[in-house]
């Protein structure tokens, strides 16, 4: 027979002054395989635990149960405790008399049953735990890191500073990201590529850091520790090995398209380096825009590379790489203003996005850093910014803030000031949001030294009048409609998720939220883990954020990819699904179910009247499997189950409950 | 959609018979000369208008009610050539099916029970209809050739979108299409979905002409020769209050005011002398006979 | 009603020579070492039967009576290398598939005998026929709709769809939404009387579990039901628990089940239980747009989802 | 033995979101009906048809069932599964003869105590109007 | 009105709710959602003539300031071209919490803060209760008598009486009965207080 | 068998007053009688508000009487857990509720004799059951002579007929006779036993107008009596006496076992169909610490009936298990009692969805080759 302890809780008065915990202690002795109740103040105290591990030794106890707060608080305490006293500690079960109880309910009368309810489930699913042990699997020493935005570059080299293995992916033809548009960044007004080009530079010359660029994931299979992920290279047109980066061919190439490195502003060639410093330092074939490629004639490029590297005929290839952790940072995308009919974006060519902005300010960018209007290039007297453009609107774009706008539009408000010195800046802000160090007094400095005017009001409608813009707004300080005129309109777009972001994630088996971002594991205490162990999160997939946010969040990350690649082995929760061999009947519709790829067909060989037979049987990787239990209701056999949340187990907390909480009936 | 089918219900609303009897005119010529057949919502009664749906929340449920449930027998799709009319049409519509409490007073005040609305065209739609397209395809009589017209839309047609479900409530096409398919030269200008003042016409006169009149110069500023509408109140606002708005602004606008069916009406052959262009305020026979059109 | 329900006896005669002469020539060319069939039985009716002779060939035999799904029996054989033939029509073989689809059988060591079917008859209701009515029934082929198995009102698959040969012609199909009238029937009932409909029916179970164990799409090793640990079905006989049977195992087959109805055929007590399954089969259809639920799919409708499936809480 | 005349709700939910929103409505002292008796499982993807199948059987009056949000399981897409099993279920139920109302899913997350605390209200309160749940005659 | 030099004491009260959630009940939306960004005021064609800017009648309802609101001429200059509702970003329906407060407004006896637009609803909704479709001519002169504006507009008048625009005699619906029940029907419901935008 | 049963009391009861009779019987005791239900004869408990659906048309139920004494599913006794004064706690067990007397209504010949049979089993020996000696010995069994068998009837192959009385308290013979589906306006009601006398002398009995017999009508009820026991069966007829007992020690190792039993569906219906199979499985059922331990019926054809604790089956196969039902029928318990453990009723002919049945295996083993 089964010896249960059961433990109650007063949680001082959270529990006792709600339950009348005496009474449950009374009626608990009576349940079957209880041979020992317990009152305690507080059971999680030093002398709470004590009490335990003596009531395990004095009675003999095979099963405990405490009933106290919630097991996503004090699970992982007490199972210590009961494996202090010798016990396994999934012997331990918990009922939830605080949260899901006293907490909620006022009258004594109420809650006493119902917490007796709670202690007897708990009893009953006890007398069906199982002695489960830890697995342990051991960990490729390595780590992916996916895109090479800053957060990438940054995580890439932390890891591999720390003396690990990094392949660094990156889709673009080049590693920067984001970051390598930008000209300036607040609130210290340092170069964006100054402090940005020399990591760049260093994650490509980095001994433990294996480049990929123009290369997407593929697929991603196995767990922590032992993840093998599969990486399309993207067919570049150019033998990488044999180039010299020596720009010849995009000097010579005739096709000119619209730089998404410079957001539309500039042109670029069909055979191309998004910008002079680009790492690696060599061009890719836009195979859309090549003439070769459209007319079969062409080859200029070919014609003048002297070191004969230009392939037209190179394909996409396929490798495997295995790792122990993944760091995904795969940034974001920019809201598209246009679906704000009333600014007229698209309409007016002198509104722009704030990312255009910054090519056009950009000394690097298509003019040179001077600020011209595309409209007629002339250089504009007045200019608006326009914060929450597509940020915090639910009728047009996405609820949240978007977090850094405020800042990086201040920033290119100076700028203009800067370069435009009897131009008039002003910024349409509902609240300007500075919450970082030394952002606050960067807002002063606008105002005060720099002369940007603040309008508080979200404009109406920008329209075009007498050649000018139109900003039509109530200055809300004031209760008064305005009217503004300015030359140039910089619109502050929202951030959004990468529009595959849903892709990458299951692709990765991870989830995401409402609007594409990456979830962290808890917002709090897990910030930058994933649900999936073994992969990590870093930058603005994860949610809108500023660089040094970004860059924090990425070491922070790469500092728990170090953690774990430190270790040889790791240890498994046991908590997992399990098969039946003897029932599985290999029917295997639990393998599609899985979202870990954590079901497989296994050959077991058996004597079935005296004769040996073969056959197939589900069996499950315990290093894929995290335990959700999909798999067991696929199950038909009852062949499958969860340790921890058996069938047996679910189904004795329901017959617990309902069987002996009515009248029993007359027999028929 | 309604390939094969010729005939809609039809609902002027009251101003259609009064004060817009021209705009009635006009679109009874688009679809005659379309081969539809227009059949009069037996019995209709006024939708209630601005001052319903001001004031008294049943009223502004219950009077379009009643007009969709005199539309119900025929089953045919309701043409409202009246924007506010439509307006009041397609929120009634929306709100028999979320506000069970309105239907059932309405049902038991009335005595009769309501069934599903047909659909309801405005009549920017009816002209996008199959029936209309394909004869403005087949051949236009008279081509309004180098007419400069401002598509105003006015508010209720594309507002609140919610309701209406029609075009873009910022930026709308789809008269700058139809214009387009005559032969005139649509016009963009920031006013195309500005309020002209619409019901506070009567009663306050001053913002009325204030609201118009910035409607009209922006058309006029962006160069349109005409403007076009599809609303009995915009029409009456922006041409009736235009000359005192020229007045208080110093400027001349002298603007024609057309309905959008008068123009398609015109395009299709249909004489001027017919269409009771000479019911409008601002002068709009002389553009026309200016460009050879009339 | 199907256009193929036009019985007929003599294309029957002459499956069934063909039949005995395809199932002698398997078994003596070695290529299977059984034929699973139908052979006549004591009082007429076909029996199941297994021919592991040429001989024993002769004896098989293909009628308007041969309800009885055979596929079911290839569990028994499911270990060991021996080849088993098997004839089955349009639904044998739905059966068939359900089990290659559910892993239950090695299609490479079977060999299928498919024979295109022009309806079945009810062996109940003819047996009780007089002797005349059979007679024209069973050689006439003058068989009333009443007289079909209910399966054959619904049947949109009456040729083989898996088969290594086919004796005989295909036979015209019509493929249309599958109807259930008798679902929408005890749907337009209140709660209550739904409850009390399915107590007074389903009450009468004797818990033989011959339902179940004709299912093709019940071939668990062992059924779950039949656990005690856990206790999943309670072993008493009361109506809480007869009905639960009937109703955790419709929904086990929910997805899967093959509309052959001989679950409700083998009853002794006459449980309808095809309108638990038909009324699954219907709300698959609706829900998730699976045309032919009965038809053995790749992927099971429970075992997959689409983000457009309605959501479950704006029903509340 | 309690025997408790106020209607009995099994609620089967979630470890990652709706537990944890039920212990957030606890930390916040959302009061409740005491009908709602919580049984934890990892997902609601875990949550097999009979075990709600079951719970009618032994007389529960209501069944809830609270998982994660869609796209936001903690397992990525076990409650994808949930919704279709369980759609299928809540209509069958109905044709059972159980009445609509006595069983409803949710997704909570871990940070809407105050939803839970409103699923636990209303569906109390429907659960209530309803009246006990008819039970089978059954040996216990 | 209240003296607004004086500080407005804003306690916790329960009262400021209930105004907030009687406007949110009878438009069907949410004003505390409002984050005064006056986005609304921005593009509201009549702001420059109403005496509170549409983004602060939201204010005024967030603080229960019922008085203030109802009393507004804005309310009754609210042409209600949903300019606003369309561009909130907090998706609230201005102008329905528009509807919502004319209607209180005069349920709650507030005399309309723009006289003339009051009395045109009025005489507007006069001719349809008696005819069953709304009559121009009669409306003018119901009008031109309640507000006495005598002269105001009689060029316009005429000059559609001459072009034939406004009829002499009303076209009448035939059923008026049913009309008539449903002014009644509306009469009732506002006397129960049942009414919902 | 020989011997002519002796009368011990005789009435006339009238067909119209079978429903006053039932409905005044259910006021004391429990009665079970051939009901139908949405087409299918059952034998079941039914109310007085049920009698009104009596249907003693169809010869057999699909189901058997033998639930009257041996209910499928049947209460031994209820325990809970008590604290005791230690605060410890230990267990209080009370037997089953007894419950009221019954009346087996109906029932036919061929069921009688199998309540006979089976009671044998349970009542003779070292050890009886006494759950079951209480339920028979308040148990009456009124059963009713087939005027016209059905195709599958065989119970003369096992000295048994259409109007025999083994087992039976009361058998009602129709007053016209065999042949008659309709039997006539009323039946002779003729008591064998002491429990039948005084059954028909009840209070019930007279309440519904069971009557003494019309004066000189002793002769015509003698010669309809001998009528129906002369009564030959269709199926009994082809089949004759069963006589394979023996014949049986020899063919334990017979292939043809794997044979025939290859069809078989490992269903429960032959079993629980059956009148005269008897086995049973006994189950707890309990929450909180309180339940109740019940028998229920269970069949040897079942995969699970011999399994053992530790995965040992010894009848593995459908073969073993086949085997195993037939001959405990034909021979096992002939070997042990002198009779075969079959009444002839024909059930499994009829509701074997296979076709595998025991005249079947009877004939088929006459052929076999030893």
């Amino acid at each position: 027979m089964k010896r249960v302890g059961v433990f109650l809780c007063w949680c001082g008065s959270n529990i006792a002054g709600t339950v009348d915990v005496g009474k449950v202690a009374e009626q608990a002795r009576r349940l079957p395989g209880v041979v020992h109740v317990e009152e305690n103040k507080y059971t999680c105290s030093e002398p709470g635990q004590a009490a335990i591990v003596k009531a395990i030794k004095d009675q003999r106890l095979d099963r405990v149960v405490v009933a106290s707060c919630s097991p996503r608080l004090h699970e992982a305490t007490f199972r210590r405790t009961v494996e202090s006293a010798g016990l396994n500690p999934y012997f331990f079960e918990m009922a939830n008399v605080r949260e899901h109880c006293s907490w909620i309910h006022t009258d004594k009368e109420t809650a006493t049953p119902k917490a007796f309810d709670l202690v007897r489930m708990a009893v009953a699913k006890a007398l069906r735990n199982e002695a489960l042990t830890r697995g342990s699997i051991t960990i490729e020493k390595r780590a992916l890191v996916i895109g090479a935005g800053i957060a990438g570059i940054q995580a890439a080299l932390d890891i591999a500073d720390a003396g690990h293995e990094v392949i660094l992916l990156e889709r673009e033809p080049t590693i920067g990201g984001r970051m390598a548009q930008l000209d300036k960044t607040f609130p210290t007004l340092d170069c964006s590529q100054c402090i940005l080009t020399p990591k760049m530079v260093d994650a490509a010359k980095h001994p433990n850091i294996t480049l990929y660029t123009w290369s997407e994931l593929e697929k991603v299979a196995g767990y922590i520790g032992n993840f093998t992920v599969t990486i399309r290279r993207k067919a570049r047109g150019v033998d990488e090995t044999l180039c010299t980066g020596c720009g010849v061919c995009q000097s010579k190439c005739p096709v000119k398209v619209p730089s998404e490195f410079d957001e539309g502003m500039g042109m670029r060639k069909a055979i191309y380096s998004p910008f002079p410093q680009a790492v690696p330092n060599r061009p890719v074939m836009d195979r859309a825009n090549c003439t070769f490629f459209k007319t079969g004639k062409c080859k200029i490029c070919e014609r003048f590379c002297e070191a004969k590297a230009i392939r037209f005929d190179q394909e996409d290839s396929l490798i495997e790489v295995k790792v122990g952790a993944i760091v995904t940072a795969t940034g974001f995308d920019l809201f598209k203003v246009e679906k704000y009919g009333e600014y007229g974006y698209g309409l007016y060519p002198d509104v722009i996005n704030s990312l255009q902005f910054e090519r056009l300010v950009n000394a690097s960018g298509p003019t040179d850093g001077k600020i011209k209007k595309p409209s007629d290039h002339e250089i504009p007297k007045s200019v608006a910014f326009v914060l929450c453009v597509g940020s915090r609107d639910e009728q047009k774009g996405t609820t949240y803030c978007s977090r850094a706008c405020c800042m990086y539009s201040i920033k290119h408000a100076i700028q203009f000031r800067d370069k435009v010195k009897d131009g008039r800046a002003y910024v349409f802000y509902m609240d300007i949001r500075t919450p970082g160090k030394s952002y606050e007094e960067f807002y002063k400095r606008a105002a005060v030294d720099y002369g940007v005017e603040f309008i508080r009001g979200r404009p109406s409608k920008i329209f075009s009048r007498n050649g000018k813009l139109v900003l039509k707004a109530e200055d809300t300080l004031l209760g008064r409609p305005i009217e503004v005129e300015v030359e140039m309109v910089v619109l502050a777009p929202a951030m959004l998720a990468r529009n595959d972001a849903a892709k990458i994630a299951q692709t990765m088996s991870i989830s995401y939220d409402g609007y594409g971002f990456l979830n962290e594991a808890h917002p709090k205490l897990r910030p930058v883990e994933t649900n999936t162990a073994g992969i990590f999160l870093a930058g603005v997939c994860q949610g809108p954020k500023d660089i040094p946010d970004t860059v924090a969040q990425a070491s922070a990350a790469a500092s728990k990819v170090i953690g774990l690649l430190s270790h040889e082995q790791m240890a498994t929760e046991p908590m997992i699904a399990r098969v039946s061999e003897a029932l599985c009947s290999g029917c295997l519709w639990c393998k599609p179910i899985c979202p870990y790829q954590a079901i497989e067909a296994k050959t077991i060989t058996e004597k079935i009247q005296g004769k040996v037979v073969s056959r197939e049987v589900a069996a499950v990787n315990s290093g894929l499997c995290q335990g959700c239990g999909a798999c067991t209701v696929a199950c038909r056999d009852g062949a499958m189950n969860i340790s921890g949340f058996t069938n047996d187990q679910l189904l004795a907390e329901v017959d617990e409950l309902l069987g002996a909480s009515r009248p029993a009936c007359a027999a028929e | 959609m309604s390939g094969q089918s010729v005939r809609y219900s039809y609902y002027p609303g009251c101003s259609l018979h009064s004060t817009a009897r021209e705009y009635n005119v006009s679109v009874r010529a688009v679809a005659q000369a379309a081969g539809v057949e227009l059949v009069e919502v037996p019995d209709w009664n006024c939708c209630g208008a601005t001052s319903a749906h001001a004031t008294d929340p049943f009223l502004a449920f219950a009077l379009p009610a009643r007009v969709l449930l005199q539309a119900e027998e025929s089953g045919l799709d309701i043409l409202a050539p009246c924007a506010a009319c439509y307006g009041r049409l397609m929120t009634a519509k929306e709100e028999a099916h979320r506000r069970p409490d309105l239907v059932a007073r309405f049902e038991k005040a009335i005595g009769r029970k309501l069934g599903p609305a047909p659909r309801i065209l405005n009549v920017l739609e009816f002209l996008a209809e199959p029936k209309v397209t394909e004869t403005i395809a087949a051949g236009l009589k008279r081509p309004l050739t180098d007419l400069k017209v401002a598509p105003y839309y006015g508010c209720l047609l594309v507002r609140p979108s919610k309701v209406t479900h029609f075009d873009d409530a910022e930026r709308p096409t789809s008269m700058d299409k139809i214009l387009a398919s005559v032969g005139a030269t649509p016009v963009d200008f920031p006013g195309k979905t500005e309020c002209c003042g619409a019901s506070l016409g009567i009663s306050r006169v001053d913002l009325v002409v204030e609201l118009s009149g910035r409607i009209v110069q922006q058309a006029k500023h962006a160069g349109a020769e005409a403007i076009a509408v599809a609303c009995p109140l915009c029409q009456t606002n922006l041409d009736g209050r235009q000359g005192t708005a020229a007045a208080k602004l110093g400027e001349a606008f002298g603007l024609p005011i057309y309905y959008i069916t008068e123009l398609v009406a015109l395009a299709l052959g249909v004489a001027p002398g017919r269409l009771g262009l000479g019911k409008h305020l601002t002068n709009s026979l002389a553009l026309l006979r200016q460009k050879k059109l009339a | 009603m199907p256009k193929s329900l036009a019985l007929d006896p003599k294309k029957m005669k002459e499956a069934e020579a063909a039949l005995r002469t395809q199932a002698a020539k398997l078994l003596s060319e070695g290529t299977v070492t059984v034929f699973l069939g139908h052979e006549e039985g004591w009082d007429g009716l076909p029996v199941p039967f297994f021919a592991t002779t040429p001989e024993e060939a002769k004896r098989l035999v293909w009628n308007p009576l041969v309800a009885f799904n055979l596929a079911k029996y290839l569990l028994d054989r499911l270990t060991g290398e021996e080849k088993v033939g098997i004839v089955v029509n349009g639904c044998g073989s739905l059966a068939l598939d359900r089990l290659l689809k559910d892993r239950r059988f090695p299609r490479e060591r079977l060999f299928v005998v498919g024979i295109p079917c022009t309806g079945l008859l009810d062996p109940d209701k003819v047996l009780a026929l007089p002797d005349e009515a059979r007679q024209a029934a069973l050689e006439g082929g003058k068989a009333e709709p009443g007289l079909f198995l209910k399966r054959c009102g619904w049947c949109d698959a009456p040729n083989p769809v898996v088969a290594d040969v086919v004796l005989g012609e295909k036979v015209p199909e019509e493929a249309g939404p599958q109807q259930y009238p008798r679902v929408e029937e005890i749907e337009k009932m209140s709660p209550a009387e739904r409850a009390a409909h399915f107590k007074t029916l389903y009450e009468k179970c004797i818990r033989c579990f011959a339902c179940r164990n004709v299912c093709p799409a019940c071939s668990c090793r062992e059924c779950s039901l039949d656990q005690w640990e856990p206790l999943w079905l309670g072993k008493a006989t009361v109506p809480s628990e007869q009905l639960m049977y009937h109703f955790i195992r419709a929904f086990d087959v929910a997805g899967r089940c093959i509309r052959c109805g001989e679950c409700e055929r083998v009853c002794s007590v006459g449980v309808p239980l095809m309108e638990l399954n038909d009324k699954l089969m219907k709300d698959i259809t609706e829900l998730f747009g699976v045309q032919r639920p009965h038809v053995p799919a790749d992927v099971e409708p429970l075992g997959q989802w689409t983000e457009g499936d309605a959501d479950l809480e704006a029903a509340h | 033995m309690a025997t408790s005349q106020e209607p009995v709700i099994v609620g089967f939910l979630c470890n990652w979101c709706s537990y944890a929103g039920a212990d957030s409505a606890g930390t916040g002292r959302m009061v409740q009906p005491t009908n709602v008796r919580i049984i934890r499982v990892p997902c609601s993807g875990r949550v097999n048809p009979r075990f709600i199948l079951r719970a009618f059987q032994r007389g529960a009056d209501g069944v809830l069932v609270s998982g994660c949000h869609p796209n936001d399981c903690h397992y990525s897409t076990g409650n994808f599964f949930a919704r279709r099993r369980l759609l299928l279920l809540k209509r069958y139920l109905e044709y059972l003869g159980i009445e609509p109302a006595r069983f409803e899913t949710h997704w909570v997350s871990a940070s809407e105590g105050q939803k839970w605390a409103e699923v636990v209200r209303s569906m109390a309160e429907r659960v209530k109007a309803l009246g006990p749940s008819p039970k089978l005659p059954s040996l216990l | 009105m209240p003296n607004l030099k004086s500080p407005l004491l804003v306690s916790g009260g329960p009262e400021k709710r209930v105004f907030l959630g009687e406007v949110d009940a009878m438009a069907a939306t949410h004003v505390a959602a409002c984050y005064q960004c006056g986005k609304c005021s921005g593009g509201c064609p009549l702001s420059f003539a109403m005496d509170y800017q549409p983004r602060q009648i939201m204010r005024l309802v967030q603080m229960g300031l019922a008085d203030e609101a109802l009393a507004s001429n804005t309310i009754w200059v609210c042409a209600t071209c949903y300019t606003c509702t369309s561009r909130c970003p907090r998706d609230i329906d201005i102008a329905g919490v528009m509807d919502a407060l004319r209607f209180m407004a005069r349920r709650r006896g507030f005399r309309p803060g723009d006289r003339n637009v009051g009395v045109f609803h009025r005489s507007f909704l006069n001719g349809v209760k008696r005819f069953g479709r709304s009559h121009e001519l009669m409306l003018f002169v119901e009008y031109k008598l309640g507000t006495m504006r005598l002269t105001e507009d009689l060029p316009l008048g005429a000059k559609m009486l001459a072009k034939n625009k406004m009829a002499i005699l009303p076209e009448i619906t035939k059923g008026r009965a049913e009309i008539a029940a449903l002014f009644r029907e509306s009469a009732r419901g506002a006397e129960k207080g049942g009414d919902k935008l | 068998m020989a011997q002519s049963p002796v009368p011990k009391a005789t009435r006339l009861v009238k067909k119209a007053g079978l429903g006053a009779w039932l409905t005044a019987l259910a006021a004391d005791n429990n009665v079970m009688a051939p009901v139908t239900v949405d087409g299918k004869p059952l034998f079941r408990w039914i109310g007085a508000g049920e009698v009104g659906q009596l249907d003693l048309a169809a010869v057999h139920t699909v189901n058997s009487p033998k639930g009257g004494v041996m209910p499928q599913t049947e209460p031994m006794l209820t325990y809970s857990a008590v604290q005791d004064g230690s605060g410890g706690k230990t267990l209080d067990i009370k037997p089953a509720a007894e419950d009221r007397p019954a009346v087996l209504f109906g029932v036919r010949p061929c069921d009688a004799a199998a309540i006979d049979l089976v009671g044998k089993v349970y009542l003779t020996g070292e050890f009886t059951d006494e759950q079951y000696q209480a339920r028979r010995d308040r148990t009456t069994v009124v059963a009713i002579a087939c005027a016209a068998p059905a195709k599958a009837c065989f119970c003369t192959s096992f000295d048994l007929s259409p109007g025999a009385v083994r087992g039976a308290d009361v058998v009602l013979y129709g007053r016209s006779g065999p042949g008659s589906v309709a039997e006539g306006d009323a039946y002779y009601a003729i008591a064998y036993t002491e429990r039948g006398e005084a059954f028909l002398g009840g209070a019930a009995a007279k309440a519904a107008g069971v009557s003494d017999l019309p004066a000189g009508e002793a002769d015509k009820l003698e010669k309809i009596v001998a009528a129906f026991r002369g009564l030959a069966t269709p199926l009994g007829k082809k089949l004759g006496k069963v006589d394979v007992a023996d014949k049986l020690e020899s063919l334990f190792e017979s292939a043809y076992w794997e044979k025939v039993s290859s069809r078989c569906l490992s269903c429960a219906t032959c079993t629980f169909v059956c009148p005269t199979c008897y086995c049973f499985g006994v189950a707890d059922t309990g929450a909180g610490g309180q339940g109740v331990r019940f028998r229920y019926w269970d069949f040897c054809k079942s995969p699970q009936f011999m399994l053992m604790a530790g995965g040992h089956d010894p009848r593995p196969a459908k073969k073993n298990r086949t085997r195993q039902r037939f001959l405990h029928k034909l021979n096992y318990h002939h070997n042990r009692c002198g009779e075969y453990l079959c009444v002839g009723c024909g059930r499994c002919v009829e509701s074997c969805p296979v076709g595998l049945h025991l005249p079947l295996v009877v004939s088929d083993v006459r052929g076999l080759q030893p």
